[in-house]
């Protein structure tokens, strides 16, 4: 096989380069007349056949004799003049060097995730209280939850949401967990970035801009919430649960962001 | 400085016959690059005018500019024409050709005697398919061509022969060039370039290249199912002997959705090369991009029924798909991310292929998000095969991929040619286009939302669809004007541009590092690479790259 | 109950995204040719264009926070002259942030995905048990039959349903078949669309809550005239609807005063291919004429179905619709004559 | 500027273990995995859909079949003993070797020769009677196709073995030939389990 691609930074002067040739256009040709034929005269793919083989001859005569390649002298290019060099600047004064991952310090990742769950598991506590004390029992938020994806509770009466469901449980189960722990890692990493703390913003402000946002679509997400909730403890179990992964974003200790990267590709 | 011709090393070449014959056997890839370029800008202008005329015909309703049956063809030709032979062979074959080697610090590809090959099957296929025009008309099938449409019973004549058989060609001249990007890229970098060092557009291309050794056979295979159906009597797609009209649709969109990252990812990696030299800064999460390129490379290939939701499958079916479509949107949302995240902090210079780069971006966000909406299930019952649709693919397509590409014709066309392109007419090409492109593909969501449904040939008075369709088509003009001013900015640059020098844009990647238009051998001496920016370390020698990755 | 409380979901979601619904609703003054998906006719409809509020909303989030940050940063980093002789800090990426927008974009989708599979079974699931009236649809190039498989009708392209109320719900279900080649059902303002394929049948389901004639058209390409294959859905309330089933039913009328016309009919090879019940012709290439003066239209176009169209029809199918499957038959004008008088008296 | 060349002259250039024929197949041999996925695919969505006969059931024997399961694997030992007498420098063995596969690659060609003459002279099923000829011709085809390409250039190789010099070249394309060998004797298998296993 050819080309010089196996020459690697050397002294030599001289580049083996292929010689041009005509035959991978024949080859090409010869397929082509070879299909054309096939809807016009089969005599053309008889001369496609024929241009293919002798293409196919040709060029195996290239590939495995040295008649295929030849020696190129490489001509010294001028040397081009220096561009002025440019001065790197550094990120932020106090912050060190000008290369880097950024943030330099942040709280671990674990952290977002444990406010998560644990926000997660005062949610539900939050929902159930308000099943309990609502008096329509603690099935009656899990169906409420479920409803998103199950089309039989969806247009279900107050009453049959209070009974007990496996399914539904399940689901809600689910949803809940992915939930709580994918805004807790994200909250975990982002609310230490705004100002004044994770605490005012994951325990106020964005559950208010939360629930307001999903308030309007609620009736798309989930009929059967949007029909049955009480917007009330809706918005206090959010805020519940922002507060408690604030609480413990900010109660878990800072470490180094790695400056390697994240991942390691293939070398 | 002096600039090389791109000849040199090889016989002086002097009259007019004595250049055609090195241009048609050549085996450089930089010529075979080019070559691709012109031929596909060629095919590009023939399918541009096919959408103009269609344009033409429907910016009133009931026009009689082209009948039915020309109609149907033309929008037949556009797509194929536009997918087969411009824009998989303009990225693959022009670009991927023309830069790969230059990148990774090799003299040529791993097989160029097969790399003339591809190039030429490309070619000749797209001749052969566009040769049914002259053999009694052209194929009107549609780019997607369903059986049993397809069918001798319901399209006689040889035009869909022609149209399978010139796809054929074409396709296994893609296959041995992905073959061939896949081994060079593997087997032919710079000593000291590990895989994780080369810059992200070849990243790209290597997964890019993988995509296409994977989804071109199901096509072929589907094609010669449907060309013995139509020439020995055999049943694959025929309904009455039991055939099925669905498993040609499986197996098209097998290969048609990867097709369409196929056609995008490179213009990713244009854009991730863009970003960062006109940001002056490295990509952020170099390492995030290529895996989300792997992420999505992966998942294209789980999401091909989303094209298949109207066709009644499963609840079940329908529910996969739609997650899997829905995925896709994160490794795509990461990418986007990353280069917004690299403009932020650096030093923005507006020349002309950044511009495009940054059209990009906004635009490619938008058929993002209507990617997002058209895999909401229902919902795509009322748009699929909806003029929502053709708005969505365009905007992904031409927001997308010709934006970039634009970007890049601007960035490199110095290399390969040694001058500049006009910046004067590049900025009223970049913004001709970009207004262009949000009057004609804008509409088209409207009239779809509306109830207009795609390929048809005329429209009835009084559905609400005249002013959408009058404003595409004033828009689809002014594309038309813009595409003028890049062909002539080609020709005046390529006599009369300003020269270019080595490295005009102060890059980092190493086909900067050679001369413009580089030798027949690319390096004097073939380059030892220590980290993903080479030329960074070579212009800051006291603060290279290598110290801190 | 459910109809009317996502009615009013609908209502409360176009005016929170006024700004897009008004630039698409405002511009079209009226939806005359009833075929816009934004203005719902029936629960269907309904609920997917509340489906596409609730993305849109979220697409629109996303829209402005990633231009805004893009416009952002074009305008805030701008290289300036006095920058021209450094380089910005070099931020090689950020674990914590890009796990933030790769986290969030998970929960977005999950969240979605969960409200595409309830939507999907949902429209699915729609009402066999609930006695839905059963439409045969059955495509061919170029034009609709309609069969009512319990009600012994036959008819093409204008099917008639009953309008469906809150008190007395009348949904349909069509079965979606093919005679040629791959079709698609697509009234926009009942459903979405769902394809006719030939070996390979399909349901669907809807309601029209208000009566009206819905139009749409075959939304696959099918070949030359797939433009000219329009869908006309008459929803009539359910007393008329019983009535022009009734008329449905009966054979066609023997008139002898239009005996030459019947003559011509039958002489002429029309009966071949299409069917006229009470008669020999049972052909079934081409539409039923049983009753073919009771549709408002001819050819599965928007073509007044009156003498003169008829006419001009019989004299050359091509000139009115290129390529239809109809063939020239070369009749005089005499012949035409007597033969539209026939058809007229097929009420 | 100074060019490329000298960029970082310290470091010593390191080898690439990857050589370009090897992977340059290996792709290739993906692209036939995915093109005889999809034909088997289609084969396996209609078996049992024709809606006349002749059947696979009253069609196809398994003798035959197993003969050329047999001569096929063999054929892969064999071909991998030629292609070891080539790297050992020995043409004769290669020569020797090769003799034998390509014996016994036209013997499953003939053996298939006999089945298709079976079925289209007795039982009149051709590519166009129903969906079991036309599934069947043509994956079969493929295959019996892939099969003569490679006799084909075993051939060559053959006849060129010992001009192909220095050796270490010629084992370098037996050992790809090889690849491609036993890619075609692995879609055969899968082929039996489903034409001659499942589909019957």
């Amino acid at each position: 096989m050819s080309s010089g691609g196996e020459h690697r930074a050397d002294d030599r002067e001289t580049i083996e380069l292929p010689n041009s040739t005509a035959y991978p256009l024949t080859l090409a040709l010869g397929v082509t007349l070879l299909a054309a034929g096939l809807v016009t005269e089969l005599v053309i793919s008889g001369v496609g056949l024929l241009l293919l083989v002798i293409a196919a001859v040709g060029w195996a005569r290239q590939v495995f004799t040295p008649a295929g390649e030849s020696v190129v002298q490489v001509e010294p290019a001028a040397p081009q003049a220096a561009r002025p060099k440019r001065r790197v600047e550094t990120l932020r004064p106090g912050l060190p060097g000008h290369r880097m991952r950024i943030p330099e310090k942040m709280h671990p990742y674990s952290a977002g995730a444990k406010g998560g769950l644990v926000g997660g598991v005062v949610m539900a506590g939050t929902a159930l209280l308000y099943g309990v004390l609502s008096g329509r029992g603690i099935w009656y938020p899990i169906n409420l939850l479920a409803a998103m994806v199950m089309p039989r509770l969806v247009d279900a009466s107050a009453a049959q949401m209070q009974l007990f469901h496996p399914a539904a449980l399940a689901i809600a189960t689910v949803i809940h967990g992915v939930s709580s722990l994918g805004v807790g890692l994200m909250f975990g990493v982002l609310l230490p970035t705004l100002p004044r703390g994770p605490v005012l913003w994951g325990g106020i402000i964005a559950p208010l801009l939360w629930t307001g946002g999903i308030h309007a679509f609620m009736g798309v997400l989930n009929p059967a919430l949007e029909r049955l909730v009480d917007w009330k403890w809706f918005l206090a179990s959010q805020i519940a649960y922002g507060l408690t992964v604030g609480i413990v974003v900010v109660r878990s200790e800072k470490v180094y962001v790695s400056q390697r990267p994240p991942v390691e590709l293939p070398e | 400085m002096t600039t090389l011709p791109i000849e040199a090393g090889l016989q002086q070449e002097r009259d007019i016959t004595s250049v055609l014959h090195g241009w048609v056997t050549t085996v450089d890839h930089k010529r075979i690059g080019i070559l691709y370029m012109l031929a596909t800008l060629l095919f590009f202008g023939v399918g541009g005018i096919e959408a103009l005329v269609m344009r033409w015909q429907l910016a009133k309703p009931q026009a009689g500019v082209v009948g039915p049956d020309a109609f149907n063809q033309l929008f037949t030709m556009h797509g194929t024409t536009m997918i087969f032979f411009v824009v998989m062979p303009m990225v693959l074959g022009a670009f991927g050709n023309y830069l790969i080697p230059l990148m990774i610090g090799a003299r040529d590809m791993a097989f160029p005697r097969l790399n003339a090959m591809s190039f030429w099957l490309f070619l000749f296929g797209g001749l052969l398919t566009y040769f049914s025009f002259i053999a009694g008309g052209a194929p009107s099938i549609g780019w997607f061509a369903y059986a049993p449409l397809t069918e001798y019973a319901f399209s006689r004549g040889t035009s869909t022969d022609y149209w399978i058989l010139g796809l054929l060609v074409a396709g296994i001249g893609t296959v041995a060039g992905a073959i061939n990007l896949v081994t060079t890229i593997l087997t032919m970098r710079a000593p000291g370039m590990k895989l994780s060092m080369v810059p992200l557009f070849v990243w790209i291309m290597l997964i890019d290249a993988f995509l296409v050794v994977f989804a071109l056979p199901p096509l072929t295979a589907a094609q010669i199912m449907l060309l013995l159906d139509r020439m020995l009597g055999a049943h694959f797609f025929d309904t009455n002997a039991g055939g099925s009209a669905l498993l040609w649709q499986h197996l098209f969109w097998f290969f048609g959705h990867p097709e369409v990252y196929i056609m995008v990812l490179p213009a990713f990696g244009i854009i991730s090369e863009l970003v960062p030299v006109f940001s002056r800064k490295v990509i952020f999460g170099y390492e995030s991009v290529a895996l989300a390129t792997l992420a999505i490379g992966f998942i294209s290939f789980g999401v091909w029924a989303h094209h298949m939701f109207a066709v009644g499958m499963s609840s079940t079916l329908d529910s996969i798909f739609a997650g899997v479509s829905l995925l896709i949107a994160v490794p795509t949302g990461i990418k986007i991310f990353n280069w917004v995240a690299t403009l932020y902090g650096g030093r923005i210079r507006l020349a002309t292929p950044m511009l495009f780069a940054l059209g990009f971006l906004a635009m490619f966000v938008i058929g993002g998000l209507t990617g997002i909406m058209l895999a909401c299930v229902p919902f795509d019952w009322q748009v699929t095969d909806s003029y929502f649709v053709v708005g969505h693919f365009h905007w992904v397509a031409f927001g997308g991929i010709v934006l970039a590409v634009m970007g890049g014709v601007y960035y490199w066309f110095p290399k390969a040619t040694g001058r500049m392109l006009s910046e004067r007419m590049g900025r009223w090409h970049f913004w001709l286009l970009f207004i262009g492109f949000l009057l004609t593909f804008g509409p088209m969501h409207a009239a779809g939302l509306l109830g207009m449904p795609r390929r048809v040939y005329t429209y009835l008075p009084g559905r609400g669809w005249e002013i959408w369709n009058l404003l595409s088509t004033i828009g689809a003009f002014v594309l038309g004007v813009g595409f003028a001013i890049f062909f002539v900015n080609l020709f005046v640059s390529l006599a009369r541009g300003a020269p270019a020098g080595d490295d005009p844009w102060d890059a980092w990647t190493l086909e900067w590092a050679t001369t413009s238009p580089p030798p027949a051998y690319n390096f004097e001496k073939i380059p030892v690479v220590r980290s993903r920016r080479p030329l960074w370390d070579l212009k800051h020698p006291d603060d290279p790259d290598w110290k801190h990755e | 109950m459910v109809q009317r409380h996502r009615h009013h979901q609908c209502h409360r979601l176009a005016a929170l995204l006024s700004p897009i619904a008004f630039v698409l609703v405002a511009a079209q003054s009226v939806f005359a040719a009833n075929l816009s998906t934004l203005d719902p006719a029936g629960p269907a409809s309904e609920s997917i264009l509340n489906l596409l509020m609730l993305v849109t909303a979220i697409s629109a989030v996303i829209f402005v926070a990633v231009i805004g940050t893009l416009i952002y940063c074009i305008v805030r980093f701008r290289e300036t002259s006095a920058q021209a002789n450094s380089e910005p800090p070099q931020l090689y990426g950020s674990a914590p942030i890009e796990t933030a927008w790769t986290v969030g974009p998970i929960l977005i989708v999950f969240v979605l995905a969960l409200v595409i599979v309830r939507t999907v079974v949902e429209a699915r699931q729609a009402d066999p048990q609930t006695g839905a009236m059963t439409v045969r649809v059955i495509g061919h190039q170029w034009w609709w039959e309609y069969v009512y498989p319990d009600q012994s009708v036959v008819t093409a392209n204008e099917m008639h349903v009953p309008v469906s109320s809150p008190n007395a719900r009348r949904p349909i279900h069509l079965r979606l078949e093919s005679a040629d080649v791959i079709h698609s059902f697509w009234a926009p303002r009942l459903a979405g669309k769902t394809d006719m394929i030939p070996g390979h049948p399909n349901d669907m389901w809807f309601e029209a809550t208000q009566p009206g004639v819905f139009h749409g058209q075959c939304a696959e390409y099918c070949g030359s005239q797939h433009a000219n294959m329009l869908i006309r859905v008459v929803a009539e309330s359910p007393a008329e609807f019983e009535q022009w089933l009734a008329a449905q039913r009966n054979p066609a009328v023997d008139t002898p005063a239009v005996a030459a016309g019947r003559e011509v009919f039958f002489t002429r090879t029309c009966s071949n291919c299409h069917a006229i019940r009470g008669t020999s012709a049972t052909g079934t290439v081409g539409p039923d004429l049983t009753h073919l003066m009771s549709r408002q239209t001819i050819a599965a176009a928007e073509i007044p179905n009156d003498r003169k169209n008829l006419a001009a029809w019989l004299a050359d199918p091509g000139a009115m619709k290129p390529s239809c499957r109809m063939p020239d038959l070369k009749l005089s004008p005499a012949q035409i004559d007597s033969l539209v008088s026939y058809l007229e008296t097929l009420r | 500027m100074s060019r490329a060349a000298d960029m970082t002259p310290e470091l010593a250039p390191p080898t690439h273990a990857l050589d370009r024929g090897k992977v340059g197949v290996i792709c290739f041999l993906c692209t036939e995995a995915a093109f005889f996925s999809t034909l088997i695919v289609a084969y396996i969505k209609y078996i049992g859909q024709s809606t006349e006969g002749p059947t696979p059931a009253t069609s196809l024997g398994l003798p035959l079949a197993i003969a050329n399961s047999f001569f096929l694997l063999t054929s892969s030992a064999t071909m991998a003993a030629a292609e070891h007498g080539l790297k050992r420098g020995s043409i004769a063995a290669f020569h020797r070797w090769l003799t034998v596969t390509i014996l016994l690659g036209i013997a499953f060609l003939i053996t298939t020769g006999a089945e298709w003459k079976h079925l289209i002279v007795n039982d009149g099923l051709t590519i166009g009677r129903n969906l079991f000829g036309t599934t069947y011709f043509t994956l079969l085809g493929f295959h019996a196709a892939h099969v003569t390409l490679g006799l084909t250039a075993m051939l060559i190789l053959f006849a060129t073995a010992r001009r192909i010099q220095p050796s270490v070249r010629a084992a370098g394309l037996a050992n790809l030939l090889a690849w491609y060998w036993h890619f075609v004797d692995g879609v055969w298998v899968v082929i039996f389990a489903v034409v001659y296993v499942l589909g019957r």
